[in-house]
């Protein structure tokens, strides 16, 4: 890759809800190839960081940058062009069908094909479809889903639920991927496997931004952290700087 | 020229009292259901049916009007709503209150017959009253009581309170012992009963008949968006402007663009000002 | 996975059930298709001349039917519906095979299921009565029973041009199929005769509120008023505006005026004066209060089924209806067959034909068999037994 | 027999049906239901894009069924413009139509929309009522045959079963390819279908427009059919009739609608009680889909089986292959 990969930056942003402000003059780096955890107890303004990141709001002041372009204002779908993927919270998927078509949904910035080029089926339409099936099932199979890719989404448990979501994030080939609270209600043994598909996409140069309040198992993968208390950023660095900084283990042990 | 603008103001208020219902349901289910239109028809024809055809004194009709129209309410809500909003799906309650709206338009067709039908005179006036005929007063007057009970029941009763508390926020309710299905089942009955003694009230304009619900649920919707969803003076604002936008129209150009111009009304509104004049913007999607 | 098992399955049974309506096969009775608008907006014609049809066949049956043949009636209700009008015209003519069909009744459905019947060579009674239904080369089985709009027209024109010397007429017509066609040709045959309409409109007759239309009428200096709906309900909220906005003007127009339903529509009976409608010499009572000879006799044959009290609906709707289903018995008697050709040639040749109604003349170019001279005027507010007293010459 | 030969199987099956029901129906009035079912049908596919896989409830569909069939009897009929051209037109008037309907009410929420759609469809009537000269007002207009071999019963048949397979096929290329995901995805998940960069404004315009064409070509054949189009023809009845049979069929299929409109243009006019009933009939059968079933009584059939033998679905941990991770997403760059 010849060209120095874009960073998603977002620089002094905050946020006002009414009176209420979420986010106060906030900055964050996410660099391809590099996992940044960010914590932070409830309230603190982790999702509103990642909405505004991912296009669902639009920051009251400061700027998002990708690389030299202004995404301050851009919609979630061109957030999703440029390569910015997401999962949520409380995983949003098709019920009505199967893992597959779910997990293919996500390609849909790559389809060329046009409305009337699909209505008449061109074979430009059949091959790229072709491609894009056979994309999805290896990267299905890759995060450990291929024994369900045929099943309909709404008969999937919590965890193959998750999964599915980062599978279809994936197959929107992105640089950046941010996984809002991915661990939640997951068992040890899938949060074990959930790290080891983290590692997989970092070495593969996307950047993960990752939102939990499961602080170990973020220290543990994330190369750097940031910790938000009551919408500003308190600490930002390396994972085990920023694991025994006093400032930290105050709000999360409580005054 | 009068004439032109009273008729237009009470067919107004008949549109604004439909509006002021839709606000009713609204503010407890989240719903907006398209029986509200028909809710007035029922009131309408039953009324007609008991003081014409059972040559009963008025005072049963309006009560047979308010009981048929509480029955309706109450239909809806166990019908079309309660197991419906179960479901998270937002159409599902759309398509159970269309289904029930064309159920109770269809049967009353079958029952009541299929032409208009006058509505009986209800209190003892010449016909020739032309301007102070009771058929535009009636309607008029129904509108502004029912706005002010319905302020009246909103600031001063406690079921009121529970109302507004239910239309902020549901969730919050719930938590504190509100039991919502119970109130929002009392919601569409009260509303079902303004709803059928606002046909009632309006029965000498519109006269009774069948096809008016499907009439009535779009020209009553159009207020309301005219006017802003959940504000009852905004209802009263909207329902005035289309009831005289229209008799001004049909004096003017003839009667045959009476739709035409009243949905042009509501899409000019709509693209100006989607939550209408005094309507509440709606808040985060995420 | 036998999903798609089922789905064969499903689309057989799906398909079987469109072929499951093979019609019953009754190789002797004669059958006639009846498309009647007996619900809907306009049904209170058809539901008058549906007494008319159900007494005469009843009677033919009980006199051992026609050549023996017992008739089969297939009454369908469109419900004023143009698109049930056709799906039944295609039942009756090629499912349940009618040798004959009377109507349907509005102008709206004849308009459809006419052209359907003539295309399957079916003898077709024609009861609308505006002048598209009839044409003796597309439609050559075609034959119409009730009077043509033109008739209807030209008596109520004359009578306000001629008798009550009006020459400031307004015309009021409804949106339906009828009203449009209707206000036209009374237009053009009021300019025929000399007349500018001071005022024409088309209402929707569903509209509660006619003050405005009279309103503008009497401000352009209308001194009659001509309606042409066949809507009961439309024409009693006219003359409650008439009456309403004290506007003494006479009014002239489509013989609905006289129909019982608009006494309850009235909100005072006086509203009801200074009416009058198109009508006809066998439901109008002579200077001594008598009815025509055959008039009286169906009166009192048809009196008991309609409850033995008074005729409330427009006697002259119901003894079409008795004609129709004689005139059918004299076509198939006179050609001895129910053969389609021998009746249309029965038919063509028919001249002077007395019914209760008319006396019907039809021939190879003349598909509409009633008789000018039969029209007449009556006076609204004379309601008796659905007949009515001449109006004032 | 794996699930792709049963399927092949029978769709020919199927096909045999249709293409030899002439010969097999019992008379000619059969052979008009076929037909009818058939004009229908390229209606109904093109708003099952709409209804049921974009999820946007339009009742106004008989406004543009009307605006195809009088274009179609002006131009074929009083202007005497070949028939098959203007099938062609009335197509184009009804998606520009569709258009110009979409454009302002497809931002609209749920309730707002379908309100718009029901007020186009009387509006619609309005304007056909009031141009009297250009659309015959009350009176109406003949609706003009096609020409020599499409103008007996038979050849007409196969005329709109050959328009109603290619729409079918067009919306079966559309249903399982991208952009049919996209459709589901905004009925099912707007924000999802918004995260993974669904233009959703776009493509519910686009599958409106889409089914305005449609509508307007049912809409030429059906005027065509009836031989006479009045205004009382296009009764709101009809949008309730082509919105119901999606909804029973089962939205997100193409099959499940298909089979609602056979039946239930079928039903009522072989049990004629139900004629009787029209409207009530189907907001009775409406509520009952959507209180028990809202899957459709296409789906019904697979819960009902599913229920007599539950599949026991056991569960299996999951273990990612993290080296064809690596490979799947090195394979895109």
């Amino acid at each position: 890759m010849s060209v120095m990969p874009a960073e998603l930056q977002a620089i002094n942003i905050s946020k006002q809800f009414g009176g209420l402000s979420a986010l106060d003059q906030v900055s964050l780096t996410l660099r391809p190839g590099e996992v940044h955890g960010l914590i932070g107890p409830n309230g603190s303004g982790k999702t509103t960081l990642l909405n505004l990141l991912s296009g669902y709001y639009q920051p009251t002041s400061g700027s998002i940058k990708l690389g030299d372009e202004d995404l301050s204002l851009a919609s979630v779908q061109r957030r999703a062009a440029v390569g910015v993927a997401r999962t949520f919270q409380k995983p949003r998927l098709l019920p009505m069908l199967s893992v597959l078509e779910n997990a293919t949904l996500g390609a849909w910035s790559h389809s060329e094909s046009g409305f009337v080029a699909s209505a008449v089926s061109l074979p430009s339409v059949a091959r790229e479809d072709k491609k894009f099936l056979d994309q999805t099932t290896e990267l299905l199979h890759g995060v450990g889903l291929g024994h369900v890719i045929h099943r309909r989404a709404n008969l999937l448990d919590h965890a193959e639920q998750r999964f599915l979501e980062i599978a279809r994030g994936l197959a929107m080939r992105p640089s950046f991927i941010l996984l809002d609270e991915p661990a939640g209600g997951l068992t040890t043994q899938e949060i074990e496997h959930l790290s080891q598909v983290i590692h997989t996409l970092r070495s593969s140069g996307i950047g993960v931004l990752l939102v939990e309040h499961h602080t170990d198992f973020v220290f543990r993968i994330s190369d750097r952290v940031t910790t938000l208390n009551v919408g500003k950023m308190i600490k930002h660095g390396a994972s085990d700087e920023v694991r025994t900084d006093p400032e930290v283990i105050r709000v999360y042990l409580g005054a | 020229m009068l004439t032109v603008i009273v008729t237009g103001l009470a067919i107004g208020m008949l549109y604004a009292s439909i509006a002021l219902v839709y606000n009713v349901m609204f503010s407890t289910s989240k719903v907006l259901s398209v029986t509200t239109g028909h809710l007035s028809m029922v009131g309408g024809v039953f009324g007609a049916y008991i003081i014409s055809v059972l040559q009963m004194h008025w005072l049963w009709g309006l009560l047979g009007a308010v009981l048929a129209g509480a029955t309706f309410g109450w239909l809806t809500d166990v019908l079309a709503i309660r197991r419906v909003l179960a479901r998270s799906d937002e159409h599902l309650w759309l398509l159970s209150t269309l289904a029930l709206a064309t159920m109770v338009q269809q049967g009353v067709g079958l029952w009541w017959g299929t032409e208009p039908k006058p509505f009986p005179r209800l209190i003892t006036q010449e016909f020739g009253a032309g301007l102070m005929d009771q058929k535009f007063w009636l309607p008029i007057g129904m509108a502004i009581v029912m706005t002010i009970g319905l302020e009246f029941f909103y600031r001063k009763t406690m079921y009121g309170k529970v109302f507004i508390a239910m239309s902020e926020d549901a969730f919050a309710a719930r938590a504190r012992g509100v039991s919502t299905d119970k109130i929002r089942l009392l919601s569409y009955v009260l509303s079902g009963a303004l709803g059928g003694l606002a046909g009632f009230a309006a029965g000498q304009l519109t006269f009774a008949f069948f096809a008016l619900g499907h009439t009535l649920t779009l020209l009553g919707f159009i207020a309301l968006a005219v006017g802003g969803l959940g504000s009852n003076i905004g209802a009263l604002i909207g329902g005035a402007a289309l009831g005289l936008l229209n008799s001004f129209a049909s004096y003017y150009f003839g009667g045959e663009y009476q739709q035409t111009i009243a949905v042009g009304l509501l899409m000019v509104v709509l693209l100006i000002k989607p939550e209408g004049l005094l309507g509440a913007k709606n808040v985060r999607p995420v | 996975m036998l999903r798609l098992t089922k789905l064969a399955v499903r689309l057989s049974l799906a398909t079987a059930l469109v072929v499951s309506a093979t019609s019953t096969i009754a190789a002797d009775t004669i059958k006639i298709g009846w498309l009647s608008s007996l619900t809907g907006a306009l049904s209170s014609a058809a539901i008058a001349e549906n007494q008319g049809v159900q007494l005469a066949v009843d009677e033919i049956n009980k006199s051992g039917g026609i050549l023996g043949r017992q008739i089969e009636l297939l009454t369908r209700d469109t419900a004023g519906d143009p698109t049930k009008a056709v799906n039944f015209a295609q039942q009756l003519a090629f499912s349940d095979k009618v040798h004959f069909v009377i109507g349907p009744v509005n102008s709206g459905e004849g308009l459809a299921a006419v052209p359907i019947l003539a295309r399957a060579g079916v003898p077709n009674l024609v009861i609308g009565a505006i002048d598209e239904l009839i044409d003796p080369v597309k439609y050559p089985r075609a034959f119409r029973v009730i009077n043509t709009n033109r008739q209807w027209i030209s008596t109520a024109n004359d009578y306000a041009i001629k008798v009550l010397k009006k020459s400031k007429v307004a015309v009021i017509a409804d949106t339906s199929g009828y009203g449009t066609a209707s206000a036209k040709t009374a237009i053009e045959m009021l300019e025929k005769a000399g007349i500018k309409p001071v005022y024409s409109v088309l209402v929707d007759n569903n509209k509660t509120d006619l003050t405005d239309e009279m309103n503008k009428a009497r401000a352009a200096g209308a001194d009659v008023v001509m309606p042409w709906t066949a809507a009961t309900g439309m024409l009693g909220r006219l003359l409650n505006a008439r009456g309403e906005i004290g506007w003494n003007v006479p009014v002239v127009g489509h013989p609905a005026i006289m129909a019982a339903q608009i006494r309850q529509l009235l909100n005072k009976p006086e509203y009801w004066q200074n009416a009058y409608a198109a009508g006809y010499v066998s439901t109008t009572f002579s200077a001594d209060g008598k009815l025509p000879e055959r008039t009286q006799q169906l009166v009192d044959k048809i009196r008991p089924k309609l409850g033995g009290g008074e005729i409330d609906i427009l006697f002259w709707w119901v003894a079409m209806g008795y004609d129709t289903v004689k005139i059918i018995e004299h076509a198939i008697k006179t050609a001895g067959s129910t053969d389609a050709a021998a009746l249309q040639k029965v038919l063509e040749n028919t001249r002077d034909y007395r019914g209760v109604y008319a006396t019907y003349s039809w021939s190879t170019t003349e598909r509409n068999g009633f008789p000018d001279s039969n029209m007449a005027v009556n006076q609204a507010n004379t309601f008796k037994d659905g007949s009515f007293k001449l109006a004032p010459r | 027999m794996n699930s792709q030969t049963t399927k092949v199987l029978s769709l020919l099956v199927g096909a045999i049906l249709i293409a030899t029901l002439p010969f097999w129906a019992g008379d000619q009035y059969q052979l008009h239901l076929a037909a009818l079912i058939a004009v229908y049908w390229i209606l109904i596919a093109g708003l099952n894009l709409v209804v049921g896989f974009t999820g946007q409830l339009s009742i106004g569909h008989v406004g543009l069924l009307s605006i195809g069939s009088y274009t179609f009897a002006i131009l074929a009929g009083k202007m005497g413009v070949d028939p098959t051209l203007s099938v062609f037109v009335s197509g184009l008037l009804g998606g520009l139509c569709g258009l110009a309907l979409g454009l302002p009410s497809l931002r609209l929420p749920g309730f707002y929309f379908a309100m718009a759609t029901m007020a186009f469809s009387m509006i619609v009537n309005e304007i056909v009522l009031a141009q009297v000269d250009l659309t015959g007002g009350g009176i109406g207009l003949p609706g003009p045959m096609f020409p020599k071999p499409f103008d007996s019963p038979i050849g007409f048949y196969y005329l709109v079963t050959a328009i109603a397979l290619f729409v079918t096929w067009l919306t079966w290329n559309i249903a399982r390819r991208m952009w049919g995901r996209a459709f589901i995805s905004i009925r099912d998940n707007p924000v999802a279908a918004q995260a993974v960069g669904v233009p959703v404004f776009k493509a519910k315009l686009l599958a409106f427009v889409f089914s305005g064409i449609t509508a307007g070509v049912s809409g030429a054949v059906f005027a065509s059919l009836q031989s006479y189009i009045t205004p009382d023809t296009f009764v709101f009845e009809l949008s309730m009739f082509f919105f119901v049979c999606i909804i029973i069929g089962g939205r997100g299929s193409i099959i499940g609608p298909f089979l609602g409109t056979v039946v239930l243009t079928a039903l009522p006019e072989l049990v004629s009680p139900l004629a009787k009933l029209g409207n009530f009939f189907y907001g009775l059968l409406l509520l009952v889909v959507v209180l028990v079933v809202p899957e459709g009584i296409g789906r019904m059939f697979e819960i009902i089986s599913e229920r007599l033998r539950p599949r026991i679905v056991h569960r299996e941990p999951i273990t990612p292959d993290l080296n064809r991770l690596a490979k799947a997403l090195k394979g895109h760059e």
